[in-house]
């Protein structure tokens, strides 16, 4: 995999990715109304809040699924009114979904080999053969795949069907074909929504080991608040759509709208 | 042996050797990234090199101590013989070893440097470093993890290789050579700490002879050779691992396999369908009841016809394995069960090209052995200890029984002393316990005989026969024998019982401790609509107590007809309702349980056992996986046994071999 | 029982990801090629070369064709044999255009065809899902064959609106129009269905593969991962496309002889999508399988009275026939929904673990 | 420029010099899109409570009207014939639901979808084995339908309405009603209704899903049996029928799987479009457009609004 800080221009403690002014609204429902706040290279981002809070609508429109009414994204000095999809992933923003979403059909290896495919640019013709360039560039990339289920230890699963495999390990799976993509920006939808504690542990360890390894930058929606505090730098609170707070752990741990927020006080 | 001394009588020279003359030929094999790495013994021998000048260039000195740390990783392997190249001694540890342990082992070798797998590794040395003032540096072989480490004392094994490559390029080249041409047969080779059952491991020496010569014995006793493919997965601090995966490789220039991870060691084995196989008994059992568990829910047909050709194999399989004479019509039906079960099962467990197994270190169940053999695969037993450089006694082919250890090996001599015990003189005789004289002395004779601690005696054949460990051996009120491991092991054979702790030294009869086979009695329970909640419910569980007494009465029968043992038959049991345990202290590392302390950590049961109370309440401190701590208490049932009349005595042969 | 893998460890990526890695598996291929190529040739008559194999084949590549669509890029395809028609009647075109070049060469041209007439129809797939695409099949079906039987231009005007196979040759061996021996033929079909299987295979488990099977199995995941939606599914209907145009040109060359618009009709577009259900989805050996199973169904059904000798009409039992196609349709859903390829794949899996159940 | 000419100008000449011609022709698409609404009725009918897209319809269609004429045959009565047949659409509807449904549910939808291609083989099947495969007149006076036509002097020319097909359009005009009532006022309506929303709501009715099917099912067929009988007294009564109750595809997609006026609304649109294109286009390229262009008018409107006329925007959610 591909070492810290590769990528262009961004240098570490610099803003990677700047959310100015968002709403986005589905025929007249709001799901997120003028949020902004900014993801800054290297670090550990948690976006966090209630249920229906529009966290993961937030992720879905920095990787440019949705497509928000107002607002601009800005990411690597380059701002949009909105993303692609096909953008985003190209420029190294990848991702994990809330309920797994891995190819069931296929292998561990080949949903990992999935989140190559950006990378891979041999011909067709060669694929037909799967010979000569076609089957040096499977083989490179099947390296490079290797070197990612090593790192998150499921050797033993290489070849069996996702379908097939456990709630927890098929997170896992998916995180390694995030990782895949080689991402500059990680963004991880409830990584441990549904983990036992020592899934969960393993889990966190991966995530940091992935931070400070390879320097990738990780934005995450988790809701075992525990977890959030340990994992990471600076957390930004949605409520209903809107951002009440952002800032480090502690500050947001005191910082009483979040307090009443999690507690349901009425205002 | 003596052309031996004056040439490739060194790990190093060896290497040399078998670079020059199979250079193409492979030599290990890792699976690491999906596929099986291979290097060949050229490749090896230039790593190892290479390795060796890095290690000089941190200030490894001939004398000095390396600790080995991990699992089967070539790397590891190769930083023993990088280590013995310069003359230097490598000190293999039990990797799984808590960091007090190991920080005791590794202060007494006082080493200088330790080559270890992992970050989990380094930090165990880390967190000890203050109780090894003369650990220089840590080498290690995954870098995962390790990134914002101080590297002043720390150097990936990796890069260790490749700045060697640079150094050769140098003089060192040469020093090199004239250290390793330095070695001789005699040096110490490598220290290997016993994990004691008792008090603290000992560091047993070993010089490149003891080593090797032993290890070539082995090599000619099995006709071993280049070709064999063997899996290391056994503890590098354990000196069968260190004999049948380093040294044998080594004489027989044969090719080690290391799996990819711990818990992927079936497959990896069923990959590579080893030739030369190691395991102690546990391993065959857990193969023996895998097998039978799964075959009970296969279909009735596929059953008839498994369970047929069983027979068959149980009734021709040992004799054709043997070489002695079978009917045609066997000989067919043996071959039609080849094609149809043997050889399937065979491919299963990855023993399709087996040409011999070995189990030691423990007594293996009759019908486990059998299983195997009968099966065509050629499973044997040795007895031997790490003082001995493995081999003591050896079972040649066509003359393998299920109750014996064997002959005594090539060039050793054995004698049974007076007390019972046995000894041995061999040239796989330790030099000494490192910085412990008078436990040498203990063990040692001046004349190089060594006290085994073993009780056994030759039966009518001229075979070991091992009974226990000396001094376990006790005596009863009547004075009759009371050999605890002999029963225990009688015991165990059953798969539904997986420990078995025995009580009645200075007792009026023998009582013990059971520990049900979870995975077994688990399905047996679930055939008979046996519902349980919990292990503890289940080893309550009244009907369990009925089927371990009918195990219990045939073994007290078995025991009847041996004059000796007659008077060790077990009167009352109980099932303990919890596991035994190694974080608990129960077990050892290497699963040999710890009688003494089980004794005194269960003290109420064991009264029980003898004040004849129909049960007991106990309560014990057990871990968790999480290693969080918790009380767990129970009411344990106690059941009587009937004895059978004792066979009468006859003459009990008594005769070195 | 008879997978004895211990001992086959790989070494290199190459060999761990071969399309078959276990040494009894090449075997059991070598073993039906060499069938196919040699024995039945050799052996087989005229009525089983052009009446049993060659439709199979023929068939078979265009389930193929299907299964690249709608088993792994989960596209349903209702146009099946219109496609086929675009192959069959763009190489009638060719070949008479220019009587000189080789058959074989029109035959693969014609595919290129086919599979951009599939790439237009295919357009539509980006923003229509699901069901609603059966719909632009169902468009390319009925234009085609409005096509087929309205303009005279493909027909070169001939009056029976039907196109004839002329007589061509490979290696001076007449293998299309009358003079053509079974054997000829049915060896040149198996050759281009054999090679264009090896080519599905190779693509299958590839690149190319994987991501018609991410789109098929979760495709706002993959768009998410930078797999592009529309080149993935126009590249699948193209190719689709293709293993149809073949098909139908080796049908009309090699098997039938000659064609009206009446052979590409929905009811064959129907058929084959049966194929590929029954079959299995997503696996090319079910494609054969199918094709096999669905297409001698009725051979057998019709033959078997006979066999008996119960005397029944020929209109009786070619509605029998309909009943029971339905009714082992349903059957079949209801006993395996995943196809004879899962079956085979379950079959082959105890195998390898023989004498465990699991 | 004569080609320009001939597409783009010279049909809504015709038109406005023929404007009796152009309502004649309005008239028969009316008429030809009433029956694409009904069979599309009888696919939403069943897609709606079941998700089942029931590719059977259309052979539904020609089974009713067969089994109808076929009792006829056989001497039964005609009403009492009409009776039998509404039977056999009960029974099948019985066994489809024990038979095909029950043993497929949660099965993915192409395997239903499937699964009703089966049905198809097997209805083709039996209409034939039973009731020959020769194509049949509709017993339309024994019904006591209407017959012959009504001839308007407007615009200028005369336009003649097939009495049969005014009572067409108005019983189909009163079966949409009558579904309409039930649906919104009857228990079992609600019910079905529910059934579309979740099935937990449906069960919380009282009803099993497995009766729901069965019912849908059946009205399914009745709607079926009337279309049949409308279109058989148009042409006759045969298989040939079923390539062109495919068309009803079309006007689902116009109309959104799930929306009853939506599958009205959609097949008036492609009976009226076709028409008018075959009419007045159509001899451009030789005629018979009529196999195709529904279709395209279907992928037009796809194309610009992918839910269809009447279905809701679907939101992605992830």
């Amino acid at each position: 995999m591909r070492a810290p800080g590769s990528d262009k221009g961004v240098a570490a403690g610099d803003v990677l990715l700047a959310v100015d002014n968002v709403s986005l609204n589905f025929g007249g429902v709001k799901a997120i109304t003028d949020v902004s706040f900014d993801i800054r290279k290297g670090e550990i981002r948690a976006i966090i809040g209630p249920n229906g809070a529009g966290k993961t609508s937030m992720l879905n429109v920095i990787n440019g699924f949705y497509h928000p009414q107002q607002g601009r994204i800005t990411y690597r000095g380059e701002t949009r009114q909105k993303m692609r999809p096909y953008v985003a992933a190209s420029q190294g923003i990848s991702r994990t979904f809330q309920n797994v979403a891995l190819f069931k059909g296929m292998s561990t290896l080949d949903n990992i080999m999935a989140g190559r495919t950006l990378k891979m640019r041999g011909s067709f013709f060669w694929q037909l053969f799967r010979h000569g360039p076609a089957m040096r560039e499977e083989i490179e990339h099947r390296k490079v795949v290797e070197e990612i289920i090593d790192f998150l230890e499921i050797q033993a699963i290489r070849k069996t069907p996702v379908g097939k495999l456990p709630y927890g390990l098929q997170k896992r799976v998916e995180l390694g074909r995030a990782l895949a993509m080689e991402p500059d920006l990680l963004l991880l939808d409830e990584p441990m929504a549904g983990m036992n504690l020592e899934e969960k542990e393993d889990m966190s360890r991966f995530i940091i080991d992935v931070n400070n390894q390879y320097g990738t930058t990780i934005a995450l929606i988790e809701h075992d608040i525990g977890v959030v505090m340990d994992l990471s730098d600076r957390i930004v609170v949605l409520e209903y759509g809107r951002k009440i707070a952002d800032g480090t752990p502690d500050q947001v741990k005191s910082d009483q709208t979040v307090i009443d927020a999690y507690l349901g006080v009425p205002h | 042996m003596a052309a031996a001394s004056t040439r490739d009588d060194t790990f190093p020279k060896l290497l040399i050797r078998n670079a020059q003359t199979r250079g193409a030929r492979p030599a290990v094999r890792h699976k690491d990234l999906g596929i099986w790495q291979t290097w060949t013994w050229a490749e090896v021998h230039d790593l190892c090199r290479a390795y060796a000048a890095a290690l000089h260039a941190l200030g490894l000195q001939k004398g000095e101590t390396i600790a080995i740390v991990g699992s089967n990783r070539p790397r590891l392997y190769w930083s023993m013989m990088a280590a013995q190249m310069l003359g230097a001694i490598p000190v293999p540890v039990y990797a799984d070893s808590v960091a007090d342990e190991m920080a005791y082992v590794l202060a007494h070798a006082d080493v200088k440097l330790a080559a270890v797998e992992d970050q989990e590794q380094v930090d165990k040395l880390l967190s000890i470093a203050d109780r090894l003032p003369n650990l220089r540096h840590v080498l290690y072989d995954e870098d995962r993890g390790l990134r914002d480490y101080d590297h002043t004392r720390l150097h990936g094994i990796e890069a260790m290789l490749r700045k060697g490559a640079e150094l050769l390029r140098t003089d060192a080249a040469a020093a090199l050579d004239a250290a390793i041409a330095f070695g001789k047969g005699e040096d110490l080779g490598v220290i290997l700490y016993t994990s004691g059952t008792t008090g603290r491991p000992k560091g047993v020496m070993l010089s490149y002879d003891n080593v090797l010569i032993s290890a070539r014995n082995g090599c000619l006793f099995d006709k071993l050779d280049e070709t064999e493919e063997t899996i290391a997965y056994l503890p590098l601090a354990w000196v069968g691992d260190h004999i049948f995966s380093y040294a044998q490789s080594l004489v027989a220039g044969f090719c080690v396999n290391c799996p990819e991870s711990p818990d992927t060691v079936v497959e990896d084995r069923r990959e590579i369908g080893t030739t030369y196989a190691f395991a102690p008994p546990r391993v065959y059992e857990n193969l023996l009841t895998l097998t039978m568990v799964r075959m009970e829910d296969a279909a009735p047909f596929k059953r008839r016809l498994f369970h047929y050709f069983l027979d068959v194999a149980k009734r021709v399989g040992e004799p054709i394995l043997n070489g002695e004479a079978v009917s045609a019509k066997d000989r067919l039906l043996y071959g039609l069960g080849e094609m149809l079960v043997y050889g399937p099962l065979k491919n299963r467990f990855g023993f399709s090209r087996i040409k011999v197994a070995y189990t030691a270190g423990e007594a293996i169940g009759p019908e486990i052995f059998r299983f195997f053999r009968s099966l065509g695969i050629n499973l044997k037993q040795l007895y031997g200890q790490t003082e001995a450089a493995v081999y003591v006694t050896m079972q040649p082919d066509a003359e393998i029984r299920a109750d014996t250890v064997g002959r005594p090996a090539p060039d050793v001599e054995v004698r049974i002393a007076d007390n019972g015990e046995v000894m041995f003189r061999s040239p796989g005789v330790f030099l000494a316990y490192y910085k412990d004289p008078e436990a040498t002395a203990k063990t040692k004779t001046p004349d190089g005989w060594v006290h085994s601690g073993d009780a056994g005696f030759f039966d009518a054949t001229g075979h070991l026969k091992i009974i226990d460990r000396a001094k376990d051996v006790g005596k009863m009120r009547d004075g009759s024998l009371f050999p605890p491991k002999y029963i225990e092991n009688k015991l165990k054979f059953y798969s539904n019982i997986k420990e078995v702790v025995a009580f009645g030294d200075g007792q009026d009869y023998v009582a013990c401790f059971i520990n049900i086979d979870l995975t077994a009695v688990g399905n047996w329970a679930e055939r008979n609509n046996i519902v349980y909640a919990s292990y503890q419910e289940l080893a309550g569980h009244p009907q369990v107590y009925d089927m371990i007494a009918r195990h219990v009465d045939e073994v007290n029968r078995s025991l009847a007809v041996e004059p000796m043992m007659g008077g060790a038959q077990v009167r009352r049991f109980l099932i303990l309702h919890k596991e035994l345990d190694a974080d608990d202290g129960e077990l050892t590392r290497t699963q040999k349980v710890r009688r003494g302390f089980i004794a005194e950590r269960y003290a109420p049961l064991v009264t029980a056992l003898y004040d004849g109370s129909p049960e007991a309440d106990i309560r014990t401190e057990v871990t968790f996986e999480d290693g969080r701590k918790g009380v767990i208490a129970a009411r344990v049932k106690i059941r009587d046994c009937a004895a059978h009349p004792v066979a009468a005595p006859t003459p009990v042969m008594e005769h070195a071999a | 029982m008879f997978y004895r893998e211990a001992g086959q460890y790989k070494t290199s990526y190459a060999a761990d990801m071969a399309v078959f890695p276990i040494r009894q598996d090449r075997i059991g291929l070598a073993v039906i090629l060499f069938t196919a190529f040699v024995l039945i040739p050799a052996f087989g008559n005229q009525f089983f070369l052009s009446s049993v194999m060659i439709p199979t084949l023929v068939f078979a590549l265009a389930a193929i064709g299907l299964n690249i669509l709608t088993g792994y890029t989960g596209l349903i395809s209702l146009g099946t044999a219109a496609f086929m028609g675009v192959g069959a009647y763009a190489c009638y075109k060719l070949t008479t255009w220019f009587p000189g070049v080789n058959i074989i060469v029109w035959i693969i041209a014609s595919g290129f065809v086919s599979a951009f007439v599939g790439a237009m129809f295919g357009l539509p797939s980006l923003r229509i899902k699901g069901f609603y695409l059966v719909v632009a099949t169902l468009a390319a079906q009925f234009f085609l064959q409005w096509c087929f039987g309205r303009i005279p231009w493909l027909v070169n005007y001939n009056t029976s609106g039907a196109i004839e196979a002329p007589e061509r040759f490979l290696f001076g061996i007449p293998i299309t129009g009358a003079n053509a021996t079974p054997e000829s033929r049915y060896l040149v079909v198996l050759g281009v269905v054999a090679l264009m299987t090896w080519f599905a295979s190779n693509l299958v488990h590839g690149r190319v593969g994987r991501a018609w099977m991410a789109v098929r199995d979760m495709d706002i995941a993959a768009e998410l991962m930078g797999i592009r939606l529309l080149t993935t599914k126009l590249l699948a209907f193209a190719v689709s496309s293709f293993y149809c145009g073949v098909s139908g040109a080796l049908m009309v060359f090699l098997w039938y002889g000659s064609a009206e618009p009446e052979v590409f009709v929905i009811n064959q577009s129907f058929l084959i999508l049966f194929m590929v259900i029954i079959g299995g989805l997503g696996s090319l050996v079910g494609s054969f399988m199918g094709a096999a199973l669905i297409y001698m169904l009725p051979i057998v059904l019709r033959l078997l009275p006979a066999a008996l000798g119960v005397p029944i009409a020929a209109a009786t039992v070619e509605h029998l026939q309909f009943i029971i196609v339905g009714v082992l349709i349903i059957v079949f859903l209801i006993a395996e929904p995943h196809g004879l390829a899962r079956l085979w794949q379950t079959g082959k899996q105890k195998l390898r673990i023989w004498p465990f159940p699991y | 420029m004569n080609l320009l000419y001939a597409l783009f100008v010279d049909p809504w000449v015709q038109m406005g010099q023929a404007p009796d011609l152009l309502v004649q022709t309005l008239w028969e698409g009316l008429v030809s899109g009433v029956l694409y609404a009904l069979i599309a009725l009888g696919f939403v009918l069943i897609f709606k409570a079941s998700g089942v897209f029931n590719f059977a319809q259309g052979i539904m269609v020609v089974f009713a009207a067969l089994t109808l004429v076929g009792f006829y045959e056989m001497g039964v009565p005609a009403f009492l014939a009409l009776a039998l047949a509404v039977g056999v659409m009960f029974l099948l509807a019985v066994t489809v639901e024990r038979v095909v449904l029950r043993p497929l549910v949660n099965q993915p939808d192409i395997i239903l979808f499937m699964a009703t291609f089966g049905i198809t083989y097997v209805l083709i099947g039996l209409g034939e084995l039973i009731f020959g495969g020769n194509p049949k007149r509709m017993i339309t006076e024994q019904l006591y339908l209407p017959k012959g036509a009504v001839e308007f002097k407007i615009l200028g020319g005369f336009v003649s309405l097939q009495k049969i097909d005014i009572a067409a359009a108005i019983i189909a005009a009163i079966m949409i009603a009558v579904l309409a009532f039930f649906f919104q006022k009857t228990r079992i309506g609600r019910a079905l209704r529910a059934v579309a929303d979740s099935h937990k709501a449906a069960l919380s009715v009282g009803i099993s899903l497995n009766q729901i099917w069965a019912i849908v099912w059946f009205t399914a067929g009745i709607v079926a049996l009337v279309t049949g009988i409308m279109w058989g007294a148009r042409s006759e009564v045969s298989f040939a029928l079923q390539v062109i109750a495919l068309k009803a595809l079309p006007v689902l997609i116009l109309g959104g799987f799930t929306s009853v006026p939506g599958a009205i609304v959609g097949g008036l649109i492609i009976g009226i479009g076709e028409k008018l294109g075959e009419f007045y286009w159509g001899p451009l390229v030789g005629g018979g457009i009529e196999s195709w262009l529904a279709y395209f008018i279907a992928l037009a409107f796809l194309l610009f609004r992918p839910q269809g006329l009447f279905g809701e925007k679907i939101i992605e959610r992830i």
